[in-house]
């Protein structure tokens, strides 16, 4: 039972009394903090990373740009966020479970998933891991060790918690981390993540980003706390709230979560502090909730421009490197879409399989059925005739690609 | 009479029962000054205030605990659950505690000031979770009632009915028709009438029966069968819980012939208890095995969406294979 | 967004450092700790106080005994916590909210609910609030402002945040309190709950039983936290942790908690630390899982017998008065459990009202086919038959107690 | 052979398979030293340590979210949840999660290696509470199978059959029939079909259906049947998903009567698919409607249970009416 300090007046403690600080080491300028060391980061190591969110950066921003053409049905983007999550994987042995919610292409991107296969899950096509079953910007990939993500929210929070529960008892010395937004934390999930994971000593890291919104939610109205990183003392968890926009705070920080969960077997919880740049998703206008300034003066903290001045003062890079990486990455942007979008669909026995694992009798009778409408009324299904049409099916060569990309 | 859309008519259904009874709340994620991610609830926080129109942290346990309470307080909740897909999580609140709240407590205590609206259905590029029908999971739970509404007139005047209801509603809001149903509406408060099912269409030869976007699928079927001579009469449901079934039955013991559809999967859908009632009220009237024309037994996919779906033309293969059976 | 003080090198939090001491005012032998001043406790509320704490017991021990010979299917007790239940229930006013998990009798006792009315919902007949629907235990009344228990876990606490909600619209200066144990804060609900409930300002007040157990599960495995006030820092809620054994203590905490409520209209978690002295329920042995030796331990710290000393040193109670009391509430139990035993059950019609204000059509019809069914087979349904039969029917007397004990 | 009661039984079966396979776990509330409230899991902890079989805090959702995890990763859960009343909590992590695992990611990942097990049914003074047969809800949600054994001997094999499966399973145990159905269980390691009904009685006027506890029941109503000298056959579906509908069909195209029975409530459970599917299936040889023997249309009552429960007179009755339409 709990032996705590007696007290013999009622005094109701607040929680005000402990504010959590938040870890920074790098300045918008790119200089350290005062008394700031920055994490051990090789060169070769710093590329890479700053690499994966300028990629990322320019991938978000050709989609978003597809999809006001029309071209793409749906997007969102990591802008703003782009140090949190690129460099809490960074932070990570590529082995590693990562379990995301859906504004984390970046730590795939830095995982080394192509724009291929990006544009492959964007456009549905029959390349597309997820057979295109998912709305876009829902990727997985099994050799990366990331999980596929799932609409619902929060959903995947104590999946982490089982997640790295089972890689502790395989004793691999890995762990997993779980990527949320400060809004999905509100879910009953989260609680239940957090309460078991503490409980059964999972080597998971619990990664908020607190980006300021839930679509039009600001956190003030998700919660009356500062921010989500004082609930750790609900589960005595390990703690920690670094600022989101700072690549060397968000990897020094992440890196000793992975020491304590894989080292320990303890849960611990990040909150990087943020901000959502751009809209919530395409769907999104964010100027019926927020104001232009305070964007703009959040766009002054850009995390893609601290990492620069940093590594330019290290005389890593130079603006002659910048352009010459962005120029590649737009063409290659270009080159892949266009290669995707005129992928064909994925074929109409896609609508069937993997609801089990082998078609029950039941669901190949129903495709069957389908089989024969679609053959009936052929040009009022175009994407599933093609798939009927065996002259069709054998020859284009997706087949060859399927080989080497699947993954599994 | 004016001209709306459906979410015009929800919208203009909210804020007149807001107007009238200042018990009434509405509230749910991004509800507030946002107006919902549809804008089903646009200016209502700025008419009735944040107290009354509200914004919920992200959680819909929370979101039908906290309206259940405030039900059985004697407010009137009106909560949204953003996406039908995002009910579940409610779930447990829904089923175990808003349907049984009155009986188990002998009518010491309910919550039938509750109201739940959800959008729902599929046909939107939405893939797995933006395009869920989820009424036959509730419609198994004795205590809720369950509404659909198929066009904006019926919109207005069904949720103004839920909302006085005396009993819990879900309220599924076809969320394809939104801005694609438009319609005259009348500015004025109506209610209709929560349980009865309405014909659209009479006809002799067969009875075909939907809810919510399925009636407009249904009215393109019939049309191509019309054209075929074949004489159609169309139901709306309207309220799959309670159903009305002695309209069906009266109008199946008519036409000899049942074709049912619904977007949620076949196994389990709310079409296999009507073809169960029906076949058991109708046995020696029914000409034709009662046919279903649903969305297929797995995941709402999104690339082959248009094959997945229960369309028009299944619907009007499934009225000429009645027939001609 | 959160401000907060920087640091520059990456140190975790871990919830040790923020230990939330135990309030106490009253010593087992009854007398006050250093520096302890009692709340105000006028002795007639003092002996309310410890009627209903009597009362509760005896009540306890008769129908675990009932249950034991086979009278009653089942029984839960709520021994060694009437001081937690009792306490909280008379800082309240009588007409706030209470909704509670269901090892809460104290609470009714205190508020005036008869032996008549325990019976009959105990026994399930015909005047039974609840028309003989729920397990024993299940009670509730609307007069008496005390929600009927539900057996699902947990989801009276988002429904307390609503009711209280509720209240702060109406403007009625008055508040809800929601009974829970530590288990049941395990659930999602939980979270959802006090979330909302800080957000939203509702004048709730969440009073956790920290017991011990769930069940057969120890709190160290329900949680690995030192108890669940340390959550309350997550939702910047105002909390105290209480001596649950305690009367004098939980009275004064709960009464600070409830102007803190109703005068900021701010919810308020309150944790009273106790011990389930008896099994679970009457289906549970917990020698299984726990020791007489710890039994015997809190069998010390009895709450009623502390408040037994305390009014006895007042000089507001004796021996006499303790047998005269013991005495006529067991005489009481047993007269009104031999009354309720023999009532009807409620008639076949309750099978189907109240599933929705009106019985609908379909529900008449199952209800007409059962009727004949049962008059069909009369035998095999004693219950049934019953009130299917208009002389017996008309013959009791239940008709005339129905009208003033609806409650309604 | 030994005799085993159920609880004997499901206790050896996953003795069984967490000797056999160090991945299997077995998790839930009081799953731990004390075996589980009906003590299911006696004696697991003792056997196989404190990481593989353990208590879990009180959150359903948590259970299953921890144990889609695990399965995900290659574990094999066996996640219990303490009544299948206490599911709910669970049903968005079951539903949108675990149903949809494989299938959202093309078979990148899936959840197939879990198994849930939970105590259902009534006939045991629970109320509305520790009562439901809550797997209609889940029979509408492809990706998910959902099994229910009607003995010790067939619990024991539809077990290890769930635990190996390689789809997720629903695995819901008659609780009444823990201590109170006894038979021979060999101890030895041997599994039972999935999506397999079973004729566990030939019969040539009319077939009767169900599944777990009802099995029971209909075999006393059967009895009184046969004393009519009505031939029965009797089918116990096993799976409710996927459903062995060619059995069922099967033996209605030879008996032309079928009579469902399930203790859900009526509206909505599984009778209603079986009956819509069957009577398309046979509808020319059906020679009287499709009965159903359900619930009522309430949630579960205490007092007056035993009035209200699908018991074998009622079956009789039907079986009765279905023969002398
Ligand atoms: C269970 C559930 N409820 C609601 C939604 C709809 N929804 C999608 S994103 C979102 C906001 C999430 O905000 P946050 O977690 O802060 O992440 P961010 O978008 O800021 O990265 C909402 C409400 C959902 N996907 N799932
Ligand atoms: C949602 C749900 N899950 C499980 C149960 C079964 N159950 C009943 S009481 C109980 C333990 C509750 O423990 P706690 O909340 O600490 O209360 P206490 O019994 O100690 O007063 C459990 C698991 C339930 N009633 N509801
Ligand atoms: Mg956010
Ligand atoms: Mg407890």
């Amino acid at each position: 039972m709990t032996k705590t300090q007696d007290i013999h007046s009622p005094e109701f403690l607040r929680g005000d009394e402990f504010s959590i600080p938040t870890f920074r080491l790098l300045k918008q300028d790119g200089s350290l903090y005062e008394g700031a060391q920055a994490p051990e980061l090789p060169r070769e190591l710093a590329l890479r990373i700053y690499h994966s969110m300028v990629a990322t950066r320019v991938l978000d921003e050709r989609m978003l740009a597809a999809q006001r053409q029309g071209r793409l049905s749906f997007y969102m983007q990591c802008i703003g966020e782009e140090a949190a999550v690129i460099g809490a994987t960074a932070a990570l042995d590529d082995a590693d479970m990562i379990m995301a919610q859906y504004r984390e292409q970046g730590a795939l991107v830095y995982r080394g998933f192509s724009y291929d296969e990006f544009m492959n899950q964007l456009f549905g096509n029959e390349l597309d891991y997820g057979k295109g079953r998912q709305m876009p910007i829902h990727y997985g990939s099994r050799k990366l060790h990331y999980m596929t993500i799932s609409s619902p929210l929060a959903t995947q929070i104590p999946q982490a918690a089982g997640y790295a529960y089972g890689q502790k008892l395989a004793d691999e010395a890995l762990c997993t981390l779980c990527f949320f937004g400060e809004g999905a934390a509100s879910e009953g999930d989260f609680h239940a993540a957090l309460n078991m994971a503490a409980v059964h000593e999972a080597p998971v890291i619990f990664f908020c980003r607190n980006n300021g919104y839930a679509i039009s939610t600001p956190s003030i109205e998700q919660f009356a706390a500062d921010g989500v990183a004082p609930r750790a003392f609900g589960y005595r968890m390990h703690v920690i709230r670094v600022d989101g926009n700072d690549i060397l705070a968000v990897l020094a920080a992440t890196r000793e979560a992975r020491r304590i969960a894989v080292e320990q077997n303890k849960p611990v919880l990040i909150e990087a502090m943020s901000y959502r740049l751009a809209a919530h998703s395409s769907s999104d206008d964010p100027s019926g909730y927020r104001s232009r300034k305070e964007e703009e003066a959040w766009r002054e903290k850009d995390p893609i421009l601290r990492m620069q001045h940093w590594l330019i003062d290290q005389g890593w890079w130079n603006d002659d490197e910048e352009k010459a990486l962005q120029e590649s990455l737009r063409r290659e942007v270009l080159e892949t879409m266009k290669r995707a979008e005129k992928r064909p669909p994925p074929p109409l026995e896609s609508l069937v399989s993997d609801v089990y694992a082998d078609v029950t009798p039941a669901l190949q009778q129903q495709l069957d059925q389908l089989k024969r409408h679609v053959r009936q009324y052929p040009d009022a299904y175009p994407k599933g005739v093609r798939s009927l049409d065996p002259d069709v099916a054998a020859g284009h060569d997706a087949a060859d690609h399927n080989a080497d990309q699947g993954g599994k | 009479m004016p001209t709306m859309n459906m979410l015009q008519a929800i919208n203009n259904a909210l804020d007149i029962a807001m107007a009238e009874d200042d018990k009434v709340l509405c509230f749910g994620e991004d509800v507030g000054i946002f107006g919902g991610v549809f804008r089903a609830t646009s200016h209502l926080q700025e008419k009735y205030g944040r107290s009354r129109c509200f914004n919920t942290p992200l959680v819909e346990q929370g979101i039908i605990g906290f309206a259940n309470g405030l039900a059985a307080q004697g407010s009137v909740p009106v909560a949204e659950i953003q996406f039908a897909d995002y009910i579940f999580p409610a779930f447990d609140q829904i089923v175990n505690e808003t349907a049984k709240f009155r009986y188990r407590s002998g009518d010491l205590f309910n919550v039938g000031g509750l109201t739940i609206r959800a959008p729902y259905g599929g046909g939107i590029s939405g893939g797995l979770y933006h395009s869920q029908s989820p009424e036959a999971y509730f419609a198994h739970t004795p205590g809720l009632k369950v509404v659909v509404p198929r066009n904006p007139y019926q919109a207005k005047g069904l949720l103004l009915g839920a909302i006085r209801d005396p009993d819990p509603v879900l309220f599924f809001e076809p969320k394809r028709l939104y801005r694609a149903s438009t319609g005259e509406v009348p500015e004025e408060d109506y209610q209709l009438p929560i349980g009865e099912a309405e014909v659209t269409r009479e006809g002799t030869d067969v009875t075909v029966l939907g809810w919510g976007a399925q009636m407009e699928v249904i009215d393109r079927a019939v049309e191509l069968a019309e054209a075929e001579n074949i004489s159609c009469e169309v139901i709306d449901l309207r309220s799959i819980l309670p159903w009305d079934q002695d309209s069906v039955v009266e109008s199946v013991l008519k036409t000899g012939r049942l074709v049912i559809t619904h977007e949620a999967p076949l196994t389990g859908g709310f079409a296999g208890e009507i073809a169960a009632a029906v076949q058991e009220r109708c046995f020696l009237y029914l000409e034709a095995p009662i046919a279903r024309v649903t969305g297929m037994d797995t995941p709402f996919p999104l690339t082959l969406e248009k094959e997945y779906l229960a369309d028009h033309l299944k619907v009007y293969e499934a009225i000429k294979a009645s027939v001609a059976f």
